[in-house]
């Protein structure tokens, strides 16, 4: 394992540490919590976001911490859910008075202790709402089981509900918003090579030179089927193929997209494959509004990447084109 | 009968048991998911036998409870929380008592369980812990309904455990992270059910000492 | 090698392609050559800004052509500088009849393409001026060699000439302003792995598991010396030590600070380093006034890093604060 | 004597020889540069090749200009405006000429040379191309001057530039990419050198048919 790092324990509170060293006009550490909120928290009046998750998805979630995304990250171990006690200190740091809405991806871990957390604010009067975010078509949909992964398609949660909650919407209208987005959105992800968890210091899985892992997520956790690598272009069909299969979308309904780097695969790769989906996209009648492409929601190092599509209503197009200002998310 | 002596033994040899398996644990979690159980699992068991030292004297319910709260600040992941509400509910189970007889573990086991169905909705067969705990009660209890003691229920709830984990082998997993890999989580143990099969195997020995 | 492309030969011309879809509300393609130029170019009135340089530093440099940087940014073949014919078209394009300004990296390559465009601008009567940026304190520096490399501070050099030609200062006051960025600017980068130039097929060096490369630049190429991999603490303390050496900054001097991603280390890693690097700027009161931290100026998806630190004046503070908008640089 | 027949047969041996170089001219590049000579190169002499089909009918300065103007608008890097100004110069010492004696190919020499150092601010000793170049012309001229033969000039030049290249390997480069590595570029060849010592090398397996 060849990391830049100190040991493993302390990797958390370091990086945290360094984000708020960098970012002190947008945000700041809950003192003794792995928690980090806006620089002006509680925002009175407004309607506060937390969301969070294990680290190494950076800069999920603490860059998307400030105005129109987020109101408190709660950063647990990496790849590892954060405990109830976090994001209770998360909830409470952040109330504005107007209620919190938990953003959580679902994995059983994320979601038992956001519960957990809910069920204490519960007991302290914050009211709280629940979204989970499960846009992953890799896996397959069933609500006999855990369901599918929320992956990159949470960040266009972030960016819309946060809008919304920015424009003064009450706690059941950015609810509202946030299920919406989460019922327009789909991921598929690919990857290259696996990821190295540093307290478990060795590769997630192992590939061959020519193998890639196909729709995998973002916890270096095996995908779907191992297949031989080929072009761009041909990776890149047969994922949104996948997401259009699971969401069909119309000629001329607009979507959005993301084009979603894993951590380890450069920019270069990531235009070449935004290149082909706008293709084959446009082959579809398929508006492309919104376009964003690179590394919003990691797995540590990997190299790989994910397609997500969000499909657009005149409301989600308004909140996502908001002006949004946080460390890892800008717009103007 | 389980004292406060062979209680503290218990809990000091269970979480001696577990970060003694922290690789084990991670390696189990790797090919069917994130590769951290041990490291969860250790940190967890960590606090608490730091914390056991401030309620040593304490009653077995304050105890378990001391330890709930342990796991579940510092655990994370699936474990946490499910690990967690297991001792909260035992802590619950054992109100008032000085010993704990067959009856009483059998009554722990049971609140145990309800606690991770409720916390995890889930259910055995689905490849998690629950298929190492939920045999290891049935042992448990008929062994005890058989006239065997506690040393002898629990040898047969640790084998029963261990049957458990070898059956995650065969089966798909419904519930948790492995859920995701569908039929690829085919022929590999769930991490979750191996240490829960590390903890009871280590009360038995302790019972056995 | 392992990328998500389809052949070498077709790499430039499709990234292009996949960052005008991507953001073409920011930037247009001119026909029949790799340069991007500002969706409303020649800016009329304004000095124009034209950078570039072999591709594999994604998003240096297309990424920073917009509001408040780039007027033009010319994209070579992967590690190689663009031709002058490139050059020159980029300079008609973008020239709003107020000269061109071209920010150079010295690389023997890019200062002569560069050069010889310029001299073709010239025939055509367009002034252009140039500055050669030489941050990388790893080289020796000599009148008499090639003498530095110009690196990640190259960013800084973008976006604060860039605010002044936004500002509508004249060509010399905009050169005048680079070259002081220049002046103020070092640079020093280590990489714990190299990196893959397409068409060559193999990785540029090769190190042993506990090996790092210290004080190299950003085209795979060796650094300095090679040595056993440390903790981050040490290797940044290494870092900025080489820096201000080079640059003594005195206590309570402001500066800004950039952690620069090589393409394949992620943000948490960059953030682990930020913190050490801030502990040790504050050890010597000297003060950060902003701090970038993030893939910058990249090695294709070299793992690795490399520290910045600008030395300001209200001046440069004022233009590097201003409003930027583009895809890679955003500032409200 | 040079004539047009032999000339074209030159440039069209030359461009094959650099192109049948990739890998290596890529590989010598590896170690003190950024690995891409061998494929700059190609992209210019590949060009090259397109383009001399237009003006095979015109005079060599018409053709030397057209080479120039490929490898500039192609090549990039370092090697394309130094390789690019040699052939523009070239060009420029070639005017009106129908055939190319053994001072003609001497004018050309100094003319590439002036090019590389005007466009390079560059010398001999300085690990580059020169230090192929150079010696080859020096060599060159010296047998010519000693009443040798176009074909006897051209062997010895290339023997010249051959070892300017075994010279490169014992020296710090000071101009380039490589000099940024300061001692470390010590042990490695040039692959300018290199490249300029191919082209020489083919130039004389012409010349020898
Ligand atoms: N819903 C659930 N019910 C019961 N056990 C579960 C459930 N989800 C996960 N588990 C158990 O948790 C284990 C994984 O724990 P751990 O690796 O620590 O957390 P995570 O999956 O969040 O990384 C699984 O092996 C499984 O036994
Ligand atoms: N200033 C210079 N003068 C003469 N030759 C030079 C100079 N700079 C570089 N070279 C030559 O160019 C070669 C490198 O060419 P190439 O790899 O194509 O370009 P780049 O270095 O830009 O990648 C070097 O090996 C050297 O011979
Ligand atoms: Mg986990
Ligand atoms: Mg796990
Ligand atoms: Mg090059
Ligand atoms: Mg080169």
């Amino acid at each position: 394992m060849k990391k830049m790092i100190n040991n493993s324990e302390g990797i958390v509170d370091e990086m945290l540490k360094g984000i708020v060293m960098a970012h002190p006009e947008y945000l700041k550490r809950v003192k003794g919590f792995n928690v980090l909120i806006r620089e002006n928290s509680p925002v009175k009046g407004k309607v506060a976001l937390v969301s969070g998750g294990g680290s190494g998805h950076e800069p999920s979630h603490g860059g998307y911490v400030g105005k129109g995304m987020l109101d408190g990250a709660v950063a647990g171990e990496v790849f590892t859910s954060p405990t109830p006690d976090q994001v209770f200190e998360a909830i409470k740091a952040v109330d504005g008075g107007n209620g919190v809405l938990l953003v959580i991806k679902n994995y059983s871990g994320d979601v038992m202790n956001f519960e957990m957390a809910d069920e204490m604010a519960d007991m302290e009067g914050i009211k709280v709402e629940k979204v989970i975010v499960n846009d992953d078509v890799a896996v397959e949909n069933s609500t006999y089981t855990t369901g599918r992964r929320g992956v990159a398609g949470t960040v266009f949660v972030h960016k819309i509900a946060g809008a919304a909650a920015e424009e003064g919407r009450d706690l059941e209208e950015v609810k509202r918003i946030a299920q919406k987005v989460i019922d327009h959105t789909r991921t598929m992800g690919m990857s290259l090579g696996p990821c190295i968890v540093p307290d478990a210091g060795k590769p997630s899985f192992e590939l061959e030179e020519d193998e890639i892992e196909m729709g995998l997520g973002i916890h270096g956790e095996p995908g779907t089927h191992r297949t031989k690598i080929s072009s761009a272009d041909e990776v890149t069909n047969y994922m949104i193929d996948k997401i259009l299969e699971d969401m069909p979308v119309k000629p001329n309904e607009e979507v959005a997209v993301m084009v979603n780097g894993l951590g380890g695969t450069p920019l270069m790769e990531l235009y070449i494959v935004n290149r082909k989906l706008n293709e084959l996209l446009n082959e579809k009648e398929v508006k492309v509004a919104k376009t964003f492409v690179g590394n919003y929601m990691t797995s540590i190092e990997m190299p790989g990447f994910s397609i997500t599509v969000l499909k657009l209503d005149e409301e989600l197009k308004r909140l996502l084109n908001a002006v949004a200002d946080t460390p890892a998310f800008k717009q103007l | 009968m389980i004292d406060k002596n062979i209680f503290l033994r218990i809990i000091n040899n269970l979480s001696d048991s577990i970060i003694e398996n922290k690789e084990l644990l991670n390696e189990l979690d790797r090919p069917i998911g994130d590769s951290d159980h041990g490291s969860n699992m250790v940190r967890g068991f960590t606090e608490v036998k730091k914390k056991l030292e401030n309620v040593k004297e304490s009653d077995f319910s304050t105890i378990l409870k001391t330890i709930a709260m342990a796991l579940i600040s510092t655990v994370g992941g699936a474990s946490g929380p499910l690990y967690g509400t297991s001792f909260l509910k035992a802590s619950g189970a054992v109100v008032g008592k000085e010993e704990l007889d067959e009856k009483d573990i059998i009554a722990v086991y049971e609140a145990v369980i309800d606690g991770i169905k409720y916390r995890g909705k889930s259910d055995k067969g689905q490849k998690t812990m629950l298929d190492a705990i939920i045999p290891a009660y049935e042992a448990f209890k008929a062994c005890v309904e058989n006239g065997g003691d506690l040393k002898k229920a629990s040898d047969e709830a640790q084998k029963a455990a261990a049957e458990g984990v070898e059956y995650t082998k065969t089966i798909i997993a419904i519930k948790g992270r492995a859920s995701f890999l569908g039929e690829r989580s085919i022929g590999h143990a769930d991490p979750g059910a191996t240490s829960s099969y590390i903890i009871l195997k280590s009360i038995a020995s302790v019972l056995n000492e």
